[in-house]
C-alpha cells in the first residue's frame, strides 16, 4: 500500500450503496472499492463522514460486485453520525486499508470469535475459509450480528448471549473453552472484541496450548505508522501497521494486553 | 566510522528519529533504537496533556505527508516516566526532549521537571499547526525567540539547548543568529513547511480537520538543504538536519550541506524503523569506498569546494 | 462550460502557460496554445537583455525541478516584436506579459513600450533566484510592493495588471492585501517555492550553478493551494492558481480554494503541451458529470462549504 | 526517460576511463554508463564540469562493455576546459540521454554526412545499421574525426577536406551530390554539422527528392523541454525533446533553421 512514495493516499470518496440495519446499534454501509487480491478479512479502513476519521474493520470483501462494507456500532458521536444520517446515495470517504488481516493458512480447524461489532473483523472470513468456526456474542439477541449472514455460508455458527435471550447464556470466553474441551482438532482460536474478552481467549489460547490471533482496538490518528499513537508497551509494535492483527508469539510480548490503552493525547486509560 | 559527538552528547551514527514520529511512549522508542537509530527526539510536550486536532490528522500524500496533529501528548508528568523507562538506552543513544509551550516560563518548568532524564532539550518553537501562541510564532520573530531561548539557558545549566527552526519565514539565518545569540547549543533545521493545503477533488473539501498542516517527507528535502547550508555559514553551533531524508544520498547531502546530525521521521512511513539501520550501512559503505576516515570528514563539505 | 471571463480576459478555458515555460519566442507560445491552452504567459523580460545564470539551471528533481534560470531573457524590443507575432491568437487567448524591474520605472517603462500587445501585464515582484533587486526582494515587503504596483497602475491605466508573489514569506496574505490596496487587478500565486537547494551526493558540489534554485512542480503543489485559499479570505481581486498542476484534479483543487484561472508550468515536462487538452477535456467530464452548468459554479466551493 | 515524475533526474557523477585524441582540437571521453536499448545514435546527454553544463551527442555507445562517450571539440571555455583538463580518472557528471535519435529503421542505402565535430552525431551509426555510408568532413586532414572508427566496421567511408588535404577536395555537400548523382539507391540522406552545411543537404533532399534527417544544435539550458530556450520557429518544436534530429517534414516547417539561432537570452543571432 505505502510502497510508492508518490501515490496520493488522501481518502477517497465513495457513494453509499447498501445499508443493512444489522440490530439497533449496529449498521452496515456498502460501498464500491476496487477489491484486489491484497485485501484481507482483519484490516481496517480509515473511514472519513468530512467531520473526523475513525478506524473502522473491513466486514464486507465482495471481489465479485467490487464491493467493501463496513460496520459501524453506535458508540459516540462519530459512529453515531455514521448509524442516524448516513444513508444510501450519502459520501463518506475511504483511506485504507491498512495493517494485517488474520494469517490462516495451515490451520486445520479455526475457531473464530467475535464479541459485539468486533464480529465485523471476522465477518468476512468465510468468504475465504471453509474451515472457521463461529462464535458470536452479544449482550442480547437484539446486538447479535452477522448471524444470518454466517448461517447463509453454511459455517458452524454458535451463538451466545449474556443474559441468554439467545443461544449460550454467559460469556463467549464460556463457551469458547467449552468448544475447546469437547473438540481438539482445534488449532487456532481468533477474533476480536472487547479486549477483556480477547486477553481471556488469548489465556485459553495458553491453556489449550493452541495458537492463536486477535485483533487489537487502540486509538488511531495516522493509521500508516508514523504518528505513534497506537503503539503497544513492551515491543512498540503499531498497531495500525504490524497489527491490528497479532498473533500469539507477539502478544505474548504486548505488556498492556488486557491492562490498559491510551487516549487521543498518548495518556494511559486503564480498562 | 559514523562516531560523533556532538554538544556532548555521544553517537554511534548520526540518525535520530525526528520529533513527533513514534516518539510518544518509552516502547516504541526503544523500538526505533533497537531498529538502529543513533539517537531519539521525543514527540513535542508541554505540561498539560493536549489530543491536539480531531481527525483526519496526518495523510499520505504524494511525495510526503500533511499533517496537523496539533502537538497532541501527554502532560509533563506522564512524560516524564516514560523518559524515566529509557535511562537504560541512554548510555549509547541520547535522548533528546522535544517541549514545547507559549511562554518561557513554560518552557522552564517542563523542562525542569525532565531534565534529570534527557540529554537534551529541543525547544519547538516552529510547529506550523499549534494551536494559538504554542507554534510557529514565536520560531518566526527572531527577538521572541531570542527571548524564549535566553530565558531557558539562563535557568537550565547542565543540558544542552537546541532550538527547532521553521523554513516558513522569509530568512530562517535571521532565527539561527538570534538563537545562538541567545547561546543556543544547536539549531535543528527544519520543522515541517509550509502550512500546507490539500482538497478533496470530488467534494471541495480540505482534507484535514484542522484545513493546513505542516508539510514533511521527501518534497521538503531541497528547502531543508538550503536552510541547512544557509545557516552553516551565519552560525557556529551544530545543526541537527531533518527534511525528507530517506536513503543515505540524502543523508549525504545534508552533511554535505553542513548538519553534524541528522534526523528522520516521515520516511519511516515508507521503510519502516528499519531505515536506520539501511541508512547507517549504507553510510559507512560510502564513506570506506570513498576512502574518508571519518564521517567528520564530510560535515560541511560544500562549503569547502 | 469552461469559458469565462476574467480582468475583462474572455477565456475558452482556464488554462494559461506560465511564465518561464515554453514562453521565450512567438513560436513556442503558439504551438503551446495550439495545445489547447486558454492563455498565455510571456517568460518574464525587462529592459536589457539577460543571459542569466550560467548552467545547470535547470534540473528535474524528485517531485518537479529546481530552477536558477535567473531571468534569462531578451530585452523588450525584440519581446514586442515577439508579442506583435501573437497579434492573431489574441482573439481567442489572452496573452499576459510578464515584466520585470528593480524599480517602478522600470516596470512602467516596459509596461509602455508592449502594452498594445498585450491583454494583461503579470508583474513578476517574485523570483526567488533574480539578480539582486530584481526578483523577490520586492514581493518579500509588503511596502515596496505597495509602491511598485501603485507607480504601475498609476501610468498605465489601459490593461490589467496582476502581481505574482512569492509563496517564499512569512505571510503571504500581507502583501496580497497590499497589492489589492495598490489597486492591482489581480493577483497570480505562486511563484517558484524556497529557493531550494540539492547537493551532488558524490562529491558534495551544489548542483546549480547559482546554487539556489526556485522549487516547481507537483511537490509544492499543497503550498500554493494554501496561498490561494487564505487569500481568497483576504482579497476580493480575481486569483491566478499556479504550482503543481499536473491533472484535472489538481486544476479542481485550485479552483475550489478560490482560483478563476490557472496556469501551468512544469508538468509541461512530463506530459508534454498536450497536457493543456488533456486537463481541460477531464475538466469538461467532471462538470458534466457532477451536474454543474459552468466552471464558475466551483471556483471558491471550499469556502462555502 | 522523464515519464516518471518523482525519478531524481539530476547529473550523475562518472569517471573518465579512456581519452582518444581525435584531432588537435577534438577529443573524445568514455566513461561507464548502463546502456539501454533506448539509447540511439543521434542523441545527446548534458555533459557538467562543475562549471557549466551544455549539451553533447552521444558518439559512442558501447552496449558490451556499458560505457558511453562524447566526443568534444574546442570551441569556448567549456570545451576548452574539457580537453585541456579532463583526464582519466577524473570526474564529469551526466544527466539524459535527451531527445530524439535518427529512426532509420526500412531505408535502404543511408547516406550520412558529418561536419567537424558534428561527425560525433553519426559516429556510433554503423554499431546500429549497416546500410550506411559516411562522409566525413573537415577543414583539413588534421581535423578529420573516427575516420579509422568507420574503417574498422568496414563501412564506406568518404574523406572530404576543404583544402584537400585529404580525400575530396570541397565542400560536403558537393561529395554528397555527386554520390547521390552516381547512385540512385540512397534513399535518406543525414548528418549533422555546422548548420550552413545541413540546411545545404536539406536542400539536396529537395532537389533528389529524399528522405532526410539532421541534428540541429540550438543553445540549450534544461535538455526537458521547458525552459523554451531551444524553440524553433515557426512551429515551436524543442530541439531537446521533439529534436535534435529532425526528419524533413519537420524541417520544412522550421523557418529558422539556415537562417538564425538565439543565444543565451533568446535573442535572434543571425548565421
Ligand atoms: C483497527 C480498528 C478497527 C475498528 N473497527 C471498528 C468497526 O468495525 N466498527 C466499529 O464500530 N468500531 C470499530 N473500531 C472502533 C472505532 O474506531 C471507535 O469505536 C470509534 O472510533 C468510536 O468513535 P466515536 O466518536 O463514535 O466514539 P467516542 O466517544 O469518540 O469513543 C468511543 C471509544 O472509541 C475509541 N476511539 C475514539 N476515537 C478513536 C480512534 N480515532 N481510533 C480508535 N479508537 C477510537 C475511544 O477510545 C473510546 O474508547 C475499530 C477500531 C480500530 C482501532
Ligand atoms: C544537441 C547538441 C549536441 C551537441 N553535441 C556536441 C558534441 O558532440 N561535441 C561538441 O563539441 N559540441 C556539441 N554541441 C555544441 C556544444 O554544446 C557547444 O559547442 C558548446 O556548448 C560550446 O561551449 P563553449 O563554452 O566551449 O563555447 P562558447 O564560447 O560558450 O560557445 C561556442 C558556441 O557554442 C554555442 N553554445 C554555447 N553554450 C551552449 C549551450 N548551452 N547549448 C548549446 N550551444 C551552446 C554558442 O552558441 C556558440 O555558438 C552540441 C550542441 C547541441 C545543441
Ligand atoms: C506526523 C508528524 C508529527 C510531527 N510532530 C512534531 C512535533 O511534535 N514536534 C516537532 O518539533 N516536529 C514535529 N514534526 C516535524 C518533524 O520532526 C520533522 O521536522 C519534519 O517532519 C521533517 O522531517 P521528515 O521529512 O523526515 O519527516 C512532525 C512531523 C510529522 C510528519
Ligand atoms: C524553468 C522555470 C522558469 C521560470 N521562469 C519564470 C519567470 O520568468 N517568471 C515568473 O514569474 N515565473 C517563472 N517561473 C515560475 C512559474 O511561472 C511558476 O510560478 C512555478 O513554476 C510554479 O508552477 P509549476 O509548478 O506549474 O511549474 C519559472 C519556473 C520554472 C520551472
Ligand atoms: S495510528 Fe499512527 S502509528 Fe498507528
Ligand atoms: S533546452 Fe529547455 S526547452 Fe529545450
Amino acid at each position: 500500500m505505502l510502497s510508492n512514495v508518490y501515490d496520493d493516499e488522501v481518502p477517497e470518496v465513495v457513494t453509499i450503496t447498501e445499508t443493512i440495519t444489522e440490530t439497533p446499534t449496529v449498521k452496515t454501509f456498502i460501498f464500491p472499492w476496487k477489491i484486489t487480491d491484497d485485501i484481507k478479512p482483519g484490516q481496517f479502513v480509515m473511514v472519513w463522514d468530512f467531520k473526523n476519521e475513525k478506524p473502522m474493520t473491513i466486514s464486507v470483501i465482495d471481489k465479485q460486485k467490487n464491493q467493501m462494507g463496513i460496520t459501524v456500532r453506535k458508540a459516540g458521536p462519530f459512529t453515531d453520525n455514521l448509524y442516524e444520517n448516513i444513508d444510501v446515495g450519502d459520501q463518506i470517504a475511504i483511506r485504507g486499508p491498512y495493517g494485517n488481516g488474520y494469517d490462516l493458512k495451515g490451520y486445520n480447524k479455526i475457531l473464530a470469535v467475535g464479541g459485539g461489532s468486533g464480529t465485523a473483523s471476522i465477518a468476512s472470513l468465510s468468504d475465504f475459509y471453509d474451515n472457521v468456526n463461529l462464535i458470536s456474542a452479544a449482550s442480547c439477541e437484539d446486538e447479535l450480528v452477522f448471524t444470518q449472514r454466517f448461517k447463509d455460508k453454511n459455517e458452524e455458527v454458535y451463538i451466545c448471549t449474556d443474559d441468554g435471550s439467545c443461544g449460550f447464556k454467559g460469556f463467549s470466553t464460556q463457551l469458547a473453552e467449552e468448544l475447546l474441551k469437547e473438540d481438539d482438532e482445534y488449532d487456532i482460536i481468533i477474533g476480536c472484541g472487547p479486549e477483556i474478552m480477547t486477553y481471556k481467549l488469548y489465556e485459553l489460547a495458553l491453556k489449550y496450548d493452541i495458537d492463536c490471533q486477535f485483533a487489537l482496538d487502540r486509538y488511531m490518528k495516522c493509521g500508516i505508522g508514523i504518528c505513534g499513537q497506537c503503539c503497544m508497551d513492551e515491543t512498540g509494535e503499531r498497531v495500525c501497521v504490524e497489527g491490528p492483527v497479532f498473533n500469539k508469539q507477539q502478544l505474548s510480548h504486548l505488556t498492556e494486553f488486557g491492562k490498559y490503552r491510551r487516549d487521543a493525547s498518548g495518556s494511559i486509560v486503564k480498562f | 566510522m559514523l562516531e560523533n559527538e556532538v554538544m556532548g552528547m555521544k553517537v554511534e551514527n548520526p540518525l535520530f528519529l525526528a520529533a513527533g514520529i513514534l516518539g510518544t511512549t518509552a516502547s516504541s522508542m526503544r523500538m526505533v533504537v533497537k531498529n538502529g537509530a543513533g539517537g531519539i527526539v521525543t514527540k513535542s510536550f508541554s505540561i498539560e496533556a493536549n489530543d491536539g486536532y480531531e481527525n483526519p490528522t496526518i495523510v499520505k500524500i504524494e511525495g510526503g505527508v500533511i499533517n496537523s496533529v496539533g502537538l497532541a501528548s501527554p502532560g509533563v508528568e506522564a512524560k516524564r516516566e516514560e523518559l524515566k523507562e529509557l535511562t537504560p538506552i541512554r548510555s549509547k543513544t541520547p535522548v533528546v526532549a522535544s517541549i514545547y509551550g507559549n511562554t518561557a516560563d513554560v518552557f522552564i518548568d517542563v523542562a525542569k521537571k525532565t531534565q534529570d532524564y534527557v540529554d537534551a532539550f529541543e525547544l519547538n518553537v516552529s510547529c506550523p499547526h499549534a494551536k494559538c501562541g504554542y507554534g510557529s510564532n514565536i520560531g518566526e520573530d527572531p527577538d521572541l525567540t531570542y527571548e524564549i531561548v535566553k530565558s531557558v539557558k539562563d535557568e537550565i545549566d547542565n543540558v544542552p539547548i537546541i532550538v527547532k527552526l521553521t523554513p516558513n519565514v522569509t530568512d530562517i539565518t535571521e532565527i539561527a543568529v538570534a538563537s545562538q545569540k541567545a547561546k543556543a547549543d544547536g539549531l535543528t533545521l527544519i520543522n515541517s513547511v509550509g502550512p500546507g493545503l490539500r482538497i478533496d477533488y470530488k467534494t471541495g473539501r480540505p482534507i484535514l480537520n484542522n484545513k493546513f498542516g505542516g508539510i514533511a517527507g521527501p518534497m521538503i528535502k531541497p528547502i531543508a538543504l538550503k536552510c541547512v547550508y544557509q545557516t552553516y555559514e551565519k552560525v557556529d553551533i551544530p545543526i541537527m538536519g531533518v527534511g525528507g531524508i530517506k536513503t543515505y544520498k540524502d543523508a549525504l547531502e545534508f552533511l554535505y550541506a553542513g548538519a553534524s546530525l541528522l534526523q528522520i521521521g516521515t520516511s519511516i512511513m515508507y521503510d519502516g524503523p528499519g531505515i536506520f539501520k539501511t541508512i547507517t550501512d549504507d553510510l559507512k559503505n560510502f564513506l570506506v569506498e570513498n576512502e574518508y576516515d571519518s564521517i567528520k570528514d564530510i560535515i560541511g563539505l560544500s562549503h569547502r569546494i
